[in-house]
C-alpha cells in the first residue's frame, strides 16, 4: 500500500536538480579555467569527484543509511567541484584528496550528512589545506593567456609530486597575494602597475561566476539577499579604504574581481545548510563575511580570507537565526 | 588607545584564550549544552577573570616583585582567585539560588578554569601596567564569553542533527570546537596592523 | 472597519493545478435513499451528545437522535426516516480509523418528516435563539465542525464574512453550490445578519468560479448589504484568518479569534444548512460531497448523513477497493477504511490518483533551502518546526517558533525539494504537546490531593497523638510502667520475627 | 623566607576572615529546585522510585542522594527532562526500578469487594471512595494508576486495566517513513 | 561567640596551610634557585658558543655585555644586551640581537655574531613565527640557509647580493615565501650597518 | 575496590576522554610524546600527592573556605614541581611553558580532590590519584605520538630533554618535517585528534 500523507500532491522539484543546477551555473567558468590553465583541473575534478563519492558511499554505509539516493542527491559533487576549483590546479591529488577527506568525512558525515552540517565542508576542506599546505595552495599555475590548445594539448592530468623547488616558470601567487606581497615589501599601489582596463584570466573567470550566480537567481535555486549583501560589502568597506588612503588599499572593483568575490557571493556563502534561513540574517551573514574578508585580506595573514569569513559566520549562524526570527503571521 | 585596543582584539580573535591559546577548556565543554546556561557561565568567569587579573597585578607589583618572591606567583594568585570564585558562589547561591543549582559543579571550577589563572600568570609574563593588565583580565573574559556562546548556540542545534550515535555528546563538540579553532586561525595577522 | 474593494494578498500560498472542471460538469445530483444509515454519533469539535433513542425505536426524518449536554456540543439528527437497528461502535472517517459509537437506521423508504414549523429568528430572544440553534445541528460545514449556535451568540460581530474561496484543488461543492442554491445561500446570509444584527456582508470568492461569480452577481444586483470581492486563486485563500486578511488586511494570530475583532467567518455550506433551518426548520441530515479524483464520472452528490461513501463512489464510477482521500490533496487524509458513511465534515471524496501515488516518498534530509518558508501563510518557519519538531524539541516549538499557529495548510510539504512530510510532523508534535498539558493538568490534581492527603493524615495523627495524651495523663503511674513493658516486649518479639525472616 | 612567610600569611589570613565572615552572613535556606524537579515528575506517588512519593523523591534528586533515573512512570521523557533541568547527562531508566508502563487505572470488580477499607487506606491521592463494609468504587478521573492499592486487598478484587485508545486520545505518529533503514 | 569561632577556625586552618607552604616552598627554591640561574647561563653560553663558531676568546661572555637603547636600524624595543667576546681583553668578536619587524607573521628575532674584520661569523634566529613549512625555511634548526651569511660584510659583497635571487640577489629562496627571507637579510644588514655606525659604543 | 579504581581511571572515567577535565594541557603540550609523557608525570605526581596532603585532614576543612585551601595546597604542589623541572631540565621547561604552574588550575586535580581525597581515606585516595594521572597520561601521549607522527614525521622528539643528551638518538625521523600535515600541530588538530580519540572510545563501547 502505498503511504499518503497529506498533501497529496507535490511540486516536482528534488534536492538533486537543485544541486545539478549549481554545477550548471559552474559550467562556463571552468571552460575558462581549461582555456587558461590547462585541462589538469579536469583530473582534479574526476579523481576527486569519484574520490568524494566513495567516501560518501563508505560513509553512508557505516551510518546505515541507503546509499542510492544520498549519493544521487548530488550534494557531495557539489562539495567536491567547489573545493576543487578553490585549489591551485597543479596541487599534487594526495593532498586533494585528503581536502576532500575533511570536507565529506569530518566537515559533513561526522555531523549527520546532508542537511545536518554546521559549517561549510567545501571550506573547511579548503582552510585545512591552507593551513596545513601553505606552500602548494599559495602557488598558482601561469596563465599564457586563454588557450584552445590548452583542452587537447597533454600536460599533465593530474600532479603527484609537491612541488618543492622554485618554479618561477610555471606558478606564481595569485593577484591578491601578490598584492599583499608588494605591500608588505612597502610599494604604493599605482606602482605596482596593475590596471583593470586589461581583464586577467582570474578576473574573467570571476566574471564567468558572476553570470552562472546569475543563473542560479533566475532558476530560483538562491535568493539575491546573499550575494548582493556580499558583494556590496565588500564594495563598500574595501571602497572606504580605498578612500582614506589611495596608496595602499587597491580599488573596491579589484576586491570584487579578484579572490573568491563572485564564487563565494553566488556559490559559496549561500550553502542553504550551513547559511542562516532568515532574510534578515542572509544579509547580516553576506555583510559581516564581507567585512571579515576585507579586514583578513587588507591586515591578515592570509590573501583571501573568504573562507575563514565563510567558517566564522558559520559558528555564528544559530545565534544570527535566534535573533532575526521574522515575525509570525498577526504577532506585532 | 590603540594598543589597548589591539590587545582586545588580539585575546579576542587572534589569540583567542580559548581556541588558540587552549585554556578554560573544562568549562568551555562542560557548560556549553544550552544557551541560557553558557550565558550565565560567561557572565560569573568574566567577573572572576577581570577581578582576578586586577587582584593579581596588585600582589604582583606591590608584594611579590619587591621582595623578589615570584615563585610564589602560581600559590598567591590562584588562592585569591579561588577565594573571589567562592564569594561569587556563595552571593550567587544566596541571591540566585536556580543559577547555582544549574551551574552546578562548574562554579567552583571557575577557579580551575585555566584562563582565570593563565591570564594573569600571562599578564606577569608579559609585565603589562595595571591598565593594560585589566583589559588584558576583561579581554580575555570577552574572548572566553564570546566562544563560550557561540559554542552553545551552535550545540543547542545538534539536538536536531542526524549525528552518528559514536559522535554524540563529546565527540562532535570537541570536533566542532577544532574547526571553530580552524576558523580563528584566519585572524592570524590581525594583532599588528 | 472601513470595508474596500482593496485585496489583501497575504504571503506565501501556493498555485497548485486546480483540478476542478472534472467535477462541474454535471449538476449536483442525489442518489436514491440508502437502505441503511450509519450516523456517528459525534459529528462536530466539542462534548458527545446524550442519546435519546434507543434500538428498536421508530425514527422520523429531521428527529433528534443524540442531545448536546453541554454548551460546545451539537445535535445529531435522523437523515431519514425508518427503525433504530443497532447503537454501536462503527468505523467512522477519521485518521486514526479507530471506531465510535454510531447510531444504525434501517430505512423505511418513506422518508417521513417530523412535524415542522418556520422559526422566525426576529421574534425570538437570544436566549431561546441559542437553545434553537443549538437542536439544530449545524456546526461549520467548512471542515472545523465547530458548533454554529456559539459562533452566533455573540453581540460584537460587525462583519459577516462569507467563505467560498473553496481554495483546495479538486473540490467543488461550495461552488456547485452556489450555483444552485443560490437562494438558499443569499437567505442563509441573510438570516445569519439579522441574527448579528448587522447590515452587511461580504462574500470573498476565488477567481476560478467565474459561473458562480456570475449567478451571485446578477441576483445580489439590487441588494446593496452584500458585497462580493473576487480574490485570486492562491491556496490556502479559503483560511479564515487569511481570507480576512484578504478582505480586511487584519492580521489575526492562534491567540486571537475573528470574534475579538468583531468578524465571523462561515463557509457556504454552513449559511445555507441556516438559511434551510430557519426557512424550512431543515436541521442538518444532508450535505453537498464532490466525489472526484481517479474515477470515471467526478461529481458532486447531496448526500443524507450516514450513507455509506461506497454509494457515491460506485455512482460516480469508482471501484470499492479505491484509495480514497477525505477532503482536498492538500488537507485531507486518506480513509483507513472505505466502509464508512457521510458526516457533517465530508465536503469531498477524492479517489487517489496516479500521480499521487506516484509521490516520491523518500524522504531526505532538509537543506534548509528554505522554500516552505516562502510558501508558508502563517509566515513561520517550517524548516525550524520540523528541526525541533523530529527531535521531540517541544519547548522551543511553542516558545520560539509557533508551532500552534500552523494551520496545517501542506504549503510547505507540497514545495519540500526533500519530501519531508513536514505536516505529519508538526501534527505529531502538537498531539505529544497537547498530550503533556493534559498529563500535566492530570498531574497537578494528583498532586494536590496527595498533599491534601498527607496533611490530612497529619492532622489525624496530632489528634490521636492529643486523645493519647489525655488518655495517659488519666492512667495512674503503675499503668504507664505496665504498659511500657508490654510495649517493649512487642517491640522484642517483632524484632524476633523480622531476623527470623531475614533468615 | 620570612618575607615569604609572612606575604602569603596575611593573604590567607584576610581571605580565611573574609570567607568566614561570608559564610554567616551569606547562610541560604531552602531549595527552590525541588519544586521545579517536582513539577517535572508524574505524580503517581507509586513509590518505585524508592521514595514514599513524587516530592520526598523530589527532595532526594536535589540533595544529590538519588540518581534521576529511578522514575518508571515518568519514563526516559521524564529523566531527559530532569536531565536538562539540573544540566547533567542523560541516562537510561534504571532497570532495578521497574520499567516504564502504559498508563492505567484501577478498577475494583464490585460483585467481590468485601468493604475492608485495606484499599483506601493505601491509595496516595484518595481517589477511591466507600466507607467501611460498603462496596468500595474508584473515581477514575482521579486514580493515578499507582496499583498501591492492589497488594493489600485480601480478596484481590482490584484490576489494573489500560486505558483504550479513543479518538478523544489518539494521537498523531510520528511520520514513520524516515530515511534511516531499519537495521 | 559561636561565629567568631567559624571565622576564627577559617583563619587558622587556611593560615597554617599557608604557613607550611610557604616555609617548603622557599626552602625549594633556596634549594633550587642556583641550579636553575645555573641552567640559564649554561643554556645562553652555548647558544653563543654555537654562534661564534670556535672563535678563540678567553673572557665570560654572559658577564661581559653592554646594553643598547632601542634604535632604527635594530628595531629593538627594549633594551638589549650586546655581548663582547675578548682575548687578553682585545675585542674579538660581538654579537648584536636584532629584530626584522616586517617578518610575515610578526617579529624575527636574530642573533648576529660580527669579528673584527666586520665580517659576520654567523647568524642565528632565536625567535619567530614564520609559517610553518613555508617562511621557516630560515631557522637553523629547519634548514641551512641561515649560514649563507657565514662570512659576508658590507665590503666584501655588493648592495645587490644582499637580496634574494628573485630580486636579482644571491640568496636563496624558497617559492611563495620570499617576505621572511628579504626581512632577515635586510635586519642582518641592519646589524652591520649599526655596528659600523657605533663601533665606540664596543671600544671602550 | 583498586580495581575498580584502576578501571575508572584509565576507561570509564576518563579524565580526559569521558570526564572531559584536564583539557588545557591535554590539547596545548601534545605537539609531541616528551611533553606528553612529562606534564602526564608531572601531574600524576601532583594528584597524587594532593589527594594524600588533603585526605588526612579533609574533616577539619571549614565548607567556607574549602575550595581555596584546597587549592592552596594544590598549588604549593604545582610550584614545588614546577621549581624542580626547572631545575632538571630547562629545555623542558621551556616547552612545557605555562602550563606547569597550570596543573593548579588543571582541572582534573581538584575534581579529584573534591570528588574523592575529600571523601575517603588516605590510601584509597593515593590510588586515585595515581591512577587519574595515568588515564590522563595515556591520553596525553596517545595524542602525543599521533600529532608528532602526523603533523612533524618525527617519534620522540625531544625525548633527550627529558632522559638526558646522549639519548638523541631515539628521535625517529618518519619523513621530511616540511611535508608534514601541519594541521596536526596546531590547535584545531589537537581537538580534532582528541575527537576522534573519543570517537574511537565511543565505537569500542558500543561493541562491547
Ligand atoms: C476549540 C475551539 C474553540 C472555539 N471557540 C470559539 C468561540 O469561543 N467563539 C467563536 O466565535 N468561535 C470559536 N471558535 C471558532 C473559530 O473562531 C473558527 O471559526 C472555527 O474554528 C473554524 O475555523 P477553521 O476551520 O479555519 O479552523 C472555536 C473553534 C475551536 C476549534
Ligand atoms: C488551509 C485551510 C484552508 C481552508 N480552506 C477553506 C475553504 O476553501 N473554504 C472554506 O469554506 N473553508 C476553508 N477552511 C476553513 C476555514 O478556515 C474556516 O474554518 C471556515 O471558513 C469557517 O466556517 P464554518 O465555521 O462555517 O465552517 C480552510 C481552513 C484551512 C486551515
Ligand atoms: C597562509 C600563508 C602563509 C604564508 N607564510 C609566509 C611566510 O611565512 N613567509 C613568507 O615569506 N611568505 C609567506 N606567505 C606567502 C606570501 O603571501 C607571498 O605569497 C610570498 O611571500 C610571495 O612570494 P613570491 O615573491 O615568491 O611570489 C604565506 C602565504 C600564505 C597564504
Ligand atoms: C546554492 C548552493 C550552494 C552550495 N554551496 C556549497 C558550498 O559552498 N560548499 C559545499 O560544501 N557544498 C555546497 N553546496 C552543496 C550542499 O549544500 C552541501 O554539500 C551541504 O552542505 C551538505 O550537507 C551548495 C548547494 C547549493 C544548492
Ligand atoms: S522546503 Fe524542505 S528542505 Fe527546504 S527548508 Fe523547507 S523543509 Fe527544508
Ligand atoms: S503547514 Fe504550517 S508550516 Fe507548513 S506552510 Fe502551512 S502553516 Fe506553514
Ligand atoms: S516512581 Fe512513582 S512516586 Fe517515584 S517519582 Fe515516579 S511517580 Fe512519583
Ligand atoms: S485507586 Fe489504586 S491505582 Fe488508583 S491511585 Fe489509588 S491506589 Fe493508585
Ligand atoms: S584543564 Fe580544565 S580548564 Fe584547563
Amino acid at each position: 500500500m502505498v503511504m499518503i500523507d497529506s498533501p497529496a500532491i507535490k511540486e516536482r522539484s528534488t534536492v538533486s536538480t537543485v544541486m545539478f543546477t549549481v554545477i550548471l551555473g559552474l559550467l562556463p567558468a571552468l571552460f575558462l579555467q581549461i582555456g587558461f590553465f590547462g585541462y589538469q583541473i579536469l583530473g582534479n575534478l574526476f579523481v576527486g569527484i569519484g574520490f568524494a563519492l566513495f567516501l560518501e558511499a563508505v560513509c553512508l554505509k557505516l551510518r546505515n543509511y541507503p546509499i542510492r539516493p544520498f549519493i544521487l542527491d548530488g550534494s557531495a559533487f557539489v562539495t567536491a567541484w567547489l573545493l576543487i576549483i578553490s585549489v591551485p590546479a597543479n596541487i599534487p591529488i594526495w593532498t586533494l584528496l585528503i581536502g576532500i577527506f575533511f570536507s565529506i568525512v569530518v566537515a559533513k558525515h561526522a555531523y549527520g550528512g546532508i542537511g545536518s552540517n554546521p559549517f561549510n565542508p567545501a571550506m573547511i576542506g579548503y582552510a585545512v589545506l591552507l593551513i596545513s599546505f601553505p606552500k602548494i595552495m599559495t602557488n598558482w599555475p601561469i596563465s599564457d593567456g586563454f588557450d584552445i590548445r590548452n583542452f587537447i594539448q597533454f600536460s599533465q592530468f593530474i600532479s603527484i609530486e609537491n612541488i618543492n623547488e622554485a618554479y618561477d616558470a610555471i606558478v606564481s601567487a595569485t593577484p591578491l597575494d601578490q598584492i599583499k606581497t608588494s605591500l608588505f615589501l612597502g610599494k604604493e599601489v599605482n606602482a605596482l602597475g596593475i590596471s583593470l582596463s586589461t581583464l586577467s584570466s582570474y578576473q574573467m573567470i570571476a566574471i564567468l561566476y558572476f553570470l552562472g550566480g546569475l543563473f542560479l537567481v533566475y532558476k530560483k535555486v538562491i535568493t539575491w539577499h546573499l550575494p548582493l549583501s556580499l558583494i556590496l560589502s565588500i564594495y563598500i568597506f574595501s571602497g572606504l579604504l580605498h578612500l582614506y588612503d589611495q596608496n595602499t588599499y587597491m580599488s573596491p572593483l579589484f576586491h570584487l574581481l579578484n579572490g573568491a568575490t563572485f564564487l563565494a557571493a553566488f556559490f559559496i556563502i549561500t550553502d542553504p545548510v550551513s547559511s542562516p534561513t532568515t532574510l534578515k540574517g542572509k544579509i547580516i551573514f553576506g555583510i559581516l563575511i564581507g567585512l571579515i574578508t576585507v579586514i583578513i585580506r587588507n591586515y591578515g595573514g592570509y590573501p583571501d580570507g573568504i573562507a575563514f569569513a565563510v567558517i566564522f559566520m558559520n559558528i555564528c549562524v544559530p545565534l544570527i537565526e535566534k535573533f532575526t526570527q521574522p515575525k509570525v503571521f498577526g504577532y506585532e | 588607545m590603540t594598543e589597548y585596543f589591539l590587545i582586545i582584539i588580539s585575546v579576542v580573535f587572534v589569540n583567542n584564550i580559548v581556541l588558540t591559546k587552549i585554556l578554560g577548556l573544562c568549562p568551555f565543554m562542560g557548560v556549553s549544552k544550552k544557551l541560557d546556561t553558557s550565558i550565565s557561565m560567561s557572565a560569573a568567569t568574566a567577573f572572576v577573570l577581570t577581578i582576578g587579573s586586577i587582584t593579581s597585578w596588585l600582589i604582583n607589583y606591590f608584594l611579590l616583585v619587591p621582595y623578589n618572591l615570584e615563585y610564589l606567583r602560581t600559590i598567591s594568585f590562584i588562592v585569591v582567585i579561588a577565594a573571589v570564585v567562592q564569594f561569587t558562589e556563595m552571593v550567587m547561591e544566596k541571591n540566585y539560588p536556580y543559577l547555582y543549582r544549574v551551574l552546578g559543579i562548574f562554579l567552583p571550577l571557575i577557579t580551575t578554569n585555566c584562563a582565570v589563572l593563565g591570564i594573569p600568570l600571562l599578564n606577569a609574563q608579559l609585565s603589562y601596567n595595571l591598565l593594560e593588565a585589566a583589559i588584558f583580565g576583561l579581554g580575555g573574559a570577552l574572548g572566553f564569553s564570546f566562544v563560550l556562546i557561540l559554542f552553545a548556540s551552535l550545540r543547542e542545534k545538534f539536538e536536531g542533527a542526524n549525528i552518528p550515535n559514536a559522535m554524540k555528546g563529546s565527540a562532535i563538540a570537541m570536533l566542532t570546537a577544532g574547526l571553530m579553532s580552524l576558523s580563528f586561525m584566519g585572524f592570524i595577522g590581525l594583532d599588528r596592523l | 472597519m472601513e470595508i474596500t474593494d482593496k485585496i489583501f494578498k497575504f504571503f506565501g500560498g501556493i498555485k497548485p493545478n486546480g483540478h476542478k472542471a472534472i467535477s462541474t460538469i454535471n449538476p449536483i445530483k442525489r442518489l436514491p435513499i440508502p437502505k441503511k444509515l450509519i450516523i456517528p454519533v459525534r459529528q462536530h469539535v466539542g462534548k458527545v451528545p446524550n442519546i435519546k433513542v434507543s434500538v428498536g425505536d421508530k425514527v422520523l426524518k429531521g428527529q433528534i437522535l443524540a442531545e448536546p449536554i453541554a454548551n460546545i456540543s451539537a445535535a445529531t439528527h435522523s437523515s431519514s426516516s425508518g427503525t433504530v437497528v443497532a447503537i454501536e461502535s462503527n468505523k467512522i472517517p477519521h485518521p486514526s480509523g479507530l471506531p465510535d459509537l454510531c447510531i444504525t437506521i434501517e430505512t423505511d423508504g418513506k422518508d417521513e418528516w417530523i412535524k415542522r414549523n418556520r422559526i422566525d429568528p426576529s421574534n425570538l430572544s437570544s436566549e431561546a435563539l441559542y437553545e434553537t440553534m443549538k437542536s439544530s445541528g449545524i456546526v461549520g460545514l467548512g471542515g472545523a465542525t465547530f458548533p454554529t449556535h456559539i459562533k452566533l451568540n455573540s453581540n460584537k460581530i460587525k462583519t459577516l464574512i462569507v467563505n467560498a474561496a473553496e481554495c483546495e484543488p479538486y473540490i467543488t461543492c461550495d461552488d456547485m453550490a452556489m450555483q444552485e442554491k443560490t437562494k438558499e445561500f443569499i437567505e442563509g446570509i441573510q438570516i445569519t445578519m439579522d441574527i448579528l444584527k448587522i447590515p452587511h456582508a461580504i462574500i470573498g470568492i476565488e477567481d476560478n468560479k467565474p459561473k458562480a461569480i456570475e449567478k451571485l452577481k446578477t441576483v445580489l444586483n439590487k441588494s446593496k448589504n452584500i458585497s462580493i470581492k473576487v480574490v485570486p486563486t492562491v491556496y490556502p485563500s479559503g483560511d479564515e484568518k487569511r481570507l480576512i486578511y484578504l478582505m480586511l488586511g487584519l492580521q489575526i494570530s492562534k491567540e486571537k479569534r475573528p470574534v475579538d475583532f468583531g468578524i465571523q467567518v462561515f463557509n457556504v455550506a454552513t449559511l445555507i444548512s441556516i438559511g434551510r433551518f430557519f426557512y424550512h426548520s431543515e436541521p442538518v441530515i444532508s450535505r453537498v460531497v464532490t466525489v472526484t479524483g481517479a474515477l470515471k464520472r467526478p461529481n458532486n452528490y447531496e448526500a443524507l448523513i450516514g450513507t455509506p461513501i461506497q454509494e457515491l463512489i460506485k455512482d460516480a464510477g469508482g471501484k470499492s477497493d479505491q484509495e480514497i482521500i477525505m477532503g482536498g490533496p492538500m488537507m485531507g487524509f486518506k480513509l483507513p477504511h472505505t466502509n464508512v458513511s457521510v458526516t457533517k465534515a465530508m465536503n469531498c471524496l477524492l479517489a487517489i490518483t496516479d500521480e499521487m501515488k506516484s509521490k516520491d516518498t523518500f524522504e531526505m534530509p532538509c537543506i534548509r533551502c528554505t522554500k516552505c518558508v516562502e510558501v508558508c501563510p502563517a509566515q513561520l518557519q517550517p524548516q525550524e518546526l520540523y528541526w525541533h519538531a523530529k527531535s521531540n524539541q517541544f519547548e522551543k516549538l511553542t516558545e520560539d517558533y509557533k508551532l500552534f499557529d500552523c494551520i496545517e495548510c501542506g504549503c510547505c510539504s507540497y514545495v519540500c525539494p526533500s519530501n519531508i512530510p513536514l505536516v505529519q510532523y508538526y501534527r505529531y508534535a502538537k498531539s505529544e504537546i497537547r498530550d503533556q498539558l493534559k498529563s500535566s493538568e492530570v498531574a497537578d490534581i494528583a498532586r494536590e490531593r496527595n498533599e491534601f492527603r498527607l496533611y490530612r493524615l497529619e492532622r489525624e495523627k496530632k489528634e490521636r497523638a492529643e486523645r493519647n495524651a489525655q488518655r495517659r495523663a488519666q492512667t495512674s503511674d503503675s499503668d504507664k510502667k505496665k504498659l511500657i513493658e508490654e510495649k517493649k516486649a512487642a517491640i522484642a518479639e517483632a524484632m524476633k520475627r523480622i531476623e527470623e525472616k531475614e533468615k | 623566607m620570612i618575607a615569604a612567610i609572612l606575604i602569603i600569611l596575611s593573604i590567607t589570613a584576610l581571605i580565611g576572615l573574609i570567607l568566614g565572615y561570608a559564610s554567616i552572613k551569606l547562610k541560604t535556606d531552602g531549595d527552590p529546585i525541588i519544586d521545579r524537579i517536582d513539577k517535572i515528575l508524574p505524580q503517581t506517588q507509586c513509590g518505585q522510585c524508592g521514595y514514599p512519593g513524587c516530592k520526598p523523591y523530589a527532595t532526594a534528586i536535589a540533595n544529590g542522594e538519588a540518581d534521576i533515573n529511578q522514575c518508571p512512570p515518568g519514563g526516559d521523557d521524564g529523566v531527559q527532562k530532569l536531565a536538562d533541568l539540573l544540566g547533567v547527562e542523560y541516562k537510561p531508566l534504571n532497570a532495578e526500578h521497574g520499567e516504564t508502563k502504559p498508563k492505567s487505572i484501577a478498577i475494583i470488580d464490585e460483585s467481590t469487594c468485601i468493604g475492608c477499607t485495606l484499599c483506601i487506606q493505601a491509595c496516595p491521592v484518595d481517589a477511591i471512595i466507600g466507607a467501611a463494609k460498603q462496596m468500595h468504587t474508584i473515581v477514575e478521573k482521579e486514580c493515578t494508576g499507582c496499583e498501591l492499592c492492589l497488594p493489600p486487598c485480601p480478596v484481590d478484587c482490584i484490576d489494573m486495566v489500560e486505558l483504550p485508545e479513543t479518538t478523544d486520545n489518539w494521537k498523531w505518529k510520528y511520520p514513520i517513513h524516515s530515511i534511516r533503514q531499519q537495521n | 561567640m559561636n561565629e567568631y569561632k567559624i571565622i576564627l577556625k577559617t583563619i587558622s586552618i587556611i593560615s597554617l596551610l599557608g604557613l607550611v607552604f610557604a616555609v617548603s616552598l622557599s626552602i625549594t627554591f633556596e634549594k633550587s634557585n642556583p641550579l636553575i640561574e645555573q641552567n640559564k647561563i649554561e643554556f645562553k653560553t652555548k647558544l653563543l658558543n654555537e654562534i661564534l663558531d670556535g672563535l678563540d676568546y678567553d673572557n665570560d661572555l654572559i658577564d661581559s655585555y653592554i646594553s643598547i637603547k632601542p634604535n632604527e636600524l635594530l628595531k629593538n624595543k627594549t633594551e638589549t644586551n650586546a655581548y663582547l667576546a675578548k682575548k687578553n681583553n682585545i675585542l674579538q668578536a660581538v654579537l648584536i640581537e636584532s629584530i626584522a619587524p616586517d617578518g610575515y607573521s610578526g617579529d624575527i628575532t636574530i642573533l648576529t655574531a660580527i669579528n673584527s674584520n666586520d665580517e659576520i661569523i654567523g647568524s642565528r634566529i632565536i625567535d619567530h613565527k614564520e609559517t610553518p613549512g613555508l617562511g621557516d625555511y630560515i631557522d637553523q634548526k629547519k634548514s641551512t640557509w641561515i649560514f649563507n651569511f657565514n662570512g659576508m660584510s658590507l665590503s666584501n659583497r655588493a648592495d645587490l647580493d644582499w637580496r634574494v635571487k628573485k630580486d636579482q640577489g644571491t640568496f636563496d629562496y624558497k617559492a611563495g615565501a620570499t617576505i621572511t627571507p628579504r626581512a632577515v637579510i635586510k635586519s642582518v644588514k641592519n646589524t652591520l650597518i649599526f655596528y659600523k655606525e657605533n663601533r665606540e659604543l664596543f671600544n671602550d | 575496590m583498586i580495581r575498580e579504581q584502576l578501571q575508572d581511571g584509565l576507561w570509564k572515567q576518563n579524565a580526559g576522554l569521558v570526564q572531559l577535565l584536564g583539557l588545557c594541557p591535554t590539547l596545548a603540550v601534545t605537539v609531541n610524546i616528551t611533553n606528553g609523557v612529562a606534564l602526564g608525570v608531572a601531574t600524576i605526581f601532583v594528584m597524587m600527592l594532593s589527594n594524600i596532603s588533603i585526605s588526612p585532614i579533609r574533616n577539619y576543612v571549614p565548607e567556607s573556605a574549602r575550595v581555596p585551601i584546597f587549592i592552596l595546597v594544590i598549588a604549593g604542589l604545582v610550584t614545588i614541581v614546577d621549581l624542580s623541572i626547572n631545575a632538571l631540565s630547562k629545555p623542558l621547561y621551556d616547552a612545557l611553558g605555562i602550563f606547569i604552574p597550570l596543573i593548579v588550575t588543571n582541572c582534573i586535580v581538584l575534581a579529584r580532590v573534591e570528588a574523592f581525597a575529600s571523601k575517603n581515606s588516605t590510601l584509597p585516595s593515593l590510588y586515585d590519584g595515581f591512577f587519574m594521572g595515568l588515564g590522563l597520561t595515556f591520553v596525553l601521549i596517545i595524542l602525543g605520538a599521533v600529532r608528532e607522527i602526523v603533523g612533524n614525521g618525527t617519534l620522540f622528539q625531544n625525548l633527550h630533554f627529558l632522559i638526558g643528551d646522549k639519548y638523541e638518538f631515539l628521535t625517529i625521523q618518519l619523513f621530511d618535517s616540511s611535508d608534514g600535515f601541519l594541521l596536526a600541530a596546531l590547535p584545531p588538530g589537537a581537538f580534532i585528534a582528541l575527537s576522534a580519540l573519543i570517537l574511537f572510545l565511543n565505537l569500542v563501547n558500543q561493541n562491547r
